[in-house]
């Protein structure tokens, strides 16, 4: 049949946040105790558990600051965004 | 399993890459609401920022995982009551039915459908992301914009200093349809939150549920966006929303607020009441001590 | 095809009886047609309505502007001037009242005049005040449109047995 | 076995969803609709009809509630009238644009103001750019027969666009007669159970209708458009098969009434058809040769149909029962005149409005229509004649 209706169903809509990043979170593995705070407060989910550890993905982070901000144990630091 | 683990374990819904503002409390509690509901479900998000962030999709593509669709602003209630029919006709009511409006899709122009369809005990889960205003378009007042609030359609004049009014208290007004299931949430409070988006799902299979979330806007309230939270913990704290949830007719206060805050402390930092004077202050004060009372009484057993 | 209009008041059951009428006449292999007064029908207040009967389909779906006969189920409707208006000439007028047809103030062009008192048949039969299945009865008679007994079981069916009863009295009342 | 009962119109329409065998309906009570609803409610509630019945607090709600269930994959009716229409309009548009199939019967009603509540074609005719394809019914028989007919045309592959089954207010939502009802089982015979995939399902995770730029937007368009030219086809084809199913035959998208060597048309639609069928008898016995047009559905507008049939004609006269306001014409005659084109020029032709807020088009006023278009010298346009008194 033709796609008479407007559907999306050709694959997800995603777009590239990561550009928007002027300040990236880096977080202290030191200081870090893997508490998961950070993950159940990024807006965009990009934080994520490899087994117990808490870990960062640039992949679409926005540079908001909320985890850096929110961390128990100021564990993360933003830092200028390097291209 | 503690609220950690399970967002750890959950996979996403949502899109990762939306166009929703650095910092958006309606993107946290946009993914957040659709991971604890899952792909087994159909949501409707009608026009509002998180259709703005392309959750609802792009041309041929869709912005997440799960069937989704665009409602119109003023009928998520009632076309959702149509797909739960559907769903419960065909023996699958094992599909999670899920609304995620802003407030002038729920408590303005949607209003009248969403009470409807509350009234119907229509089988859904209604959540609203409340960040006070049109904020997809530009941040003009909506009826749950609070008093003294700077938008665009309330600009802080010479002869008129913001929103004259107080904000419309939805969550009560829902609550007093008699429906299965009413909460008010905040991101702020995540493992509160994330209990009452599971209470709300389960509750959704026996009748109208909903759910009203506090959703900070860094860029309309003009706030950092790093204070996204702390705004939200404020809120909570202050009394200016409070947290609790009634189950059929039953209300529960979920966070016992024994050393609240000063409105004045919770509006330092944020942009939209900076022009407030200390009338406006007191009348905030005032307001939102009566409506603490008011809840509490309802909370006493 | 027949063109009757009929006058009430609100509450007598006018609309209910117009439509056990066609449904007698479809029922029986006949074409009938009824379209209420589309007024706001509050009780007490005149209304009316349209029926046709014949042998034909019938087509049009118009008032009806020159009735062959009226059916008047309050007399006192008489004074109203819509009430009698248009009148064929010879045309029949059938009308609720305990008075004799000379005594009523008709149109000129009457043909035949029918009194009847259905108001008393239905409170002797009924216990009720409402003539309509009485009037009914009486439309039988003087219509010769529509199976009479057909009409009667479908008015005991709707109304029940002391309708039927009242049904018959008008129609052995009415002297042709 | 089909049974003969006498049946308003709203119960015919009733009945004809009925016999559909819907998934869900939702409806809002109005003037002169009620009974349709009531009807549904009665057969839903005693058990005869399997299907959910939502009780919405408005319009708006109803044609949403129906736009969610038919996204999931049901098979849904409701039915309105004028205010109850005009307030459903946003998610009635949606309706067709999202082209997801469904019937809604229309139980026409002038539009307010002045304050009113009755018949006119008002309404449906101010919806008619709503993507809908719109059909008008004279009698009760077709009312619920074009209920039947609407879900196989709606949910033909080649369509795929809701269907309005419009009937005039009280002079037939209101009107007594002679109908024969289909058997269920006959029914089922003939429409087959809904079988489109549902848009919203877990399954097939989609997203129904995403934010669209201009130039995709143009194509969906641009489809609704050809899917409407295509239904023009699909609705000979659904005609032919209810009259090999049924015996009754409307004859598609237009009904010609004794234009055989006629010279003069009157072109109406609805139940003023009736009437003019009973106006040709009355003068072409008298000698003058008039046939009756009969506008069946309005959208698709069946243009080449209508030009065919008033090839031949001197003169037509188009009785609308509502009006296009900056034509000082009705719709329909607007409309008339473009389907002609240049075969236009060599007409005379006239737009009469009758019958809006509940007044009668009666056989006096059709009469005079048919009489001043004989009387008329020259081609082109006359002065529109107003159906009063």
């Amino acid at each position: 049949m033709r796609h008479v209706t407007p559907l999306g169903n050709q694959g997800m809509y995603i777009l590239d946040t990561a550009a928007w990043r002027v300040v990236r979170p880096v977080m202290d593995k030191n200081r870090c105790v893997n508490c998961g705070i950070c993950l159940s407060l990024c807006p965009v989910g990009s934080i994520y558990a490899e087994g117990k550890q808490i870990l960062i993905s640039y992949d679409y982070c926005k540079g908001c600051g909320l985890c850096a901000a929110e961390c128990p144990k100021q564990a993360i630091t933003m830092e200028a965004e390097v291209k | 399993m503690s609220y950690i683990d399970t967002i750890k374990k959950l996979p996403q819904v949502m899109t990762p890459g939306s166009s929703a503002c650095q910092g958006c409390g309606g993107e946290l509690i946009t993914r957040r609401v659709m991971q604890l509901a899952g792909n087994n479900s159909v949501f409707a998000v009608p026009p509002g920022c998180m259709a703005g962030a392309g959750v609802d999709g792009w041309s041929y593509q869709n912005g997440c995982t799960a069937p989704i669709h665009i409602t119109l602003l003023d009928n998520t209630a009632s076309f959702l009551s149509g797909v739960s029919e559907m769903y419960q006709r065909k023996g699958r009511g094992d599909v999670n039915i899920v609304a995620i409006a802003g407030d002038g899709a729920t408590a303005d122009c949607g209003f009248q459908s969403l009470s409807g369809a509350a009234e119907r005990g229509a089988k859904m889960l209604y959540v609203c992301y409340d960040n006070e205003g049109y904020m997809n378009t530009g941040f003009q007042r909506s009826s749950t914009t609070s008093l003294g609030s700077r938008t665009s359609t309330t600009p802080a004049g010479s002869a008129i200093n913001g929103k004259e009014q107080n904000a419309k208290y939805l969550p009560l007004i829902m609550s007093m349809h008699n429906i299965e299931y009413c909460a008010t949430a905040s991101p702020s409070h995540m493992m509160d939150m994330v209990g009452k988006i599971k209470r709300g799902l389960e509750c959704s299979k026996r009748g109208f549920a909903y759910l009203h979330i506090f959703s900070p806007c860094p860029t309309g309230w003009s706030f950092r966006p790093d204070e996204s939270i702390d705004v939200a913990r404020r809120a909570v704290r202050s009394n200016i929303f409070p947290l609790w949830e009634c189950e059929r007719g039953r209300y529960y206060l979920s966070f016992d607020n024994r050393e609240p805050i000063t409105v004045r402390e919770f509006v330092k930092s944020i942009g939209k009441f900076a022009s407030l004077g200390e009338a406006e202050l007191n009348a905030l004060q005032a307001s939102t001590d009566s409506r603490w009372a008011l809840i509490k009484r309802l909370c006493e057993r | 095809m027949q063109e009757i209009r009929l006058h009430g008041r609100g509450g007598q059951g006018l609309v209910k009886a117009s439509h056990l009428v066609v449904k007698t006449a479809v029922e029986t292999g006949h074409y009938g047609q009824f379209i209420p007064f589309f007024g706001v029908e509050r009780k007490g207040s005149p209304v009316f309505g349209f029926l046709r009967l014949g042998e034909e389909p019938i087509r049009r779906r118009t008032q009806v502007y020159e009735p062959d006969l009226l059916v008047v189920l309050d007399e006192t409707l008489l004074a109203l001037p819509a009430t009698c208006a248009g009148l064929k000439p010879g045309g029949t007028v059938i009308v609720n009242s305990t008075r004799a047809p000379s005594e009523l103030s008709l149109p000129p062009q009457t043909g035949r005049a029918v009194a009847v008192d259905a108001t008393g048949i239905a409170q002797r039969e009924i216990g009720r005040s409402i003539p309509n299945t009485a009037m009914l009865g009486a439309l039988a008679r003087v219509t010769g449109l529509v199976d009479a007994e057909r009409l009667f079981a479908n008015i005991a069916a709707e109304f029940g047995e002391n309708n039927r009863a009242a049904a018959l009295a008008a129609y052995g009342a009415v002297r042709m | 076995m089909s049974e003969v009962k006498a049946l308003t119109g709203n119960k015919c329409a009733a009945l004809g969803a009925a016999l559909c065998r819907p998934d869900l309906s939702a409806a809002y009570p109005i003037t002169p609709q009620s009974s349709v609803v009531e009807q549904l409610a009665d057969m839903v509630y005693s058990g005869e009809l399997d299907a959910r019945m939502v009780q919405v607090e408005s319009e708006h709600s109803a044609m949403s509630v129906v736009q969610g269930a038919a996204a999931a994959g049901g098979r849904v009716f409701t039915a309105t009238s004028a205010q109850g229409l005009a307030l459903m309009f946003e998610p009635y548009f949606r309706m067709s644009t999202l082209r997801l199939p469904m019937v809604m019967a229309i139980a026409t009603r002038e539009m307010t103001s002045p304050e009113t509540i009755w018949s006119g074609q008002q309404d449906a005719m101010s919806v008619r750019e709503a993507g809908w394809i719109q059909c008008f019914c004279e009698t009760n028989q077709e009312i619920l027969d074009m209920i039947l007919q609407g879900y196989m045309l709606t949910e033909d592959p080649r369509v795929l666009i809701p269907v309005n089954v419009c009937y005039d207010g009280f002079y037939s939502s209101h009107l007594v007669e002679r109908v024969e009802i289909p058997s269920q089982a006959e029914a089922d015979a003939f429409l087959p159970p809904y079988s489109l995939p549902a848009k919203l399902d877990p399954r097939t995770p989609q997203a129904l209708d995403p934010m669209t730029p201009g130039e995709l937007l143009m194509k969906y368009r641009r489809d609704h458009l050809e899917s409407m030219r295509a239904a023009l086809a699909v609705i000979d084809e659904v005609d032919a098969k209810f009259a090999a199913a049924f015996g009754r035959s409307y004859g598609g998208c237009v009904e010609s009434y004794r234009m055989e060597g006629a010279d003069l048309a009157i072109v109406t639609l609805g139940s003023a058809c009736g009437a003019a069928r009973d106006l040709v008898d009355e003068l072409r016995a008298a000698g003058v040769r008039l046939g009756l047009v009969k506008l069946r559905f309005t959208r698709p507008f069946p243009a080449e149909r209508v030009k065919e049939a008033l090839a031949g004609v001197k003169g037509f006269a188009v009785v609308d029962r509502s009006v296009s306001f900056g034509w000082d014409a009705g719709p329909m005659y607007v409309e008339t005149c473009a389907a002609l084109g240049e075969s236009l020029a060599g007409k005379a032709h006239f737009s009469a409005i009758g019958g809006l807020g509940g007044a009668d088009i009666s056989m006096a006023h059709l009469r005079e229509t048919a009489l001043r278009l004989a009387g008329l010298a020259a081609p082109g346009r006359a002065e529109t004649l107003w159906l009063m008194d």
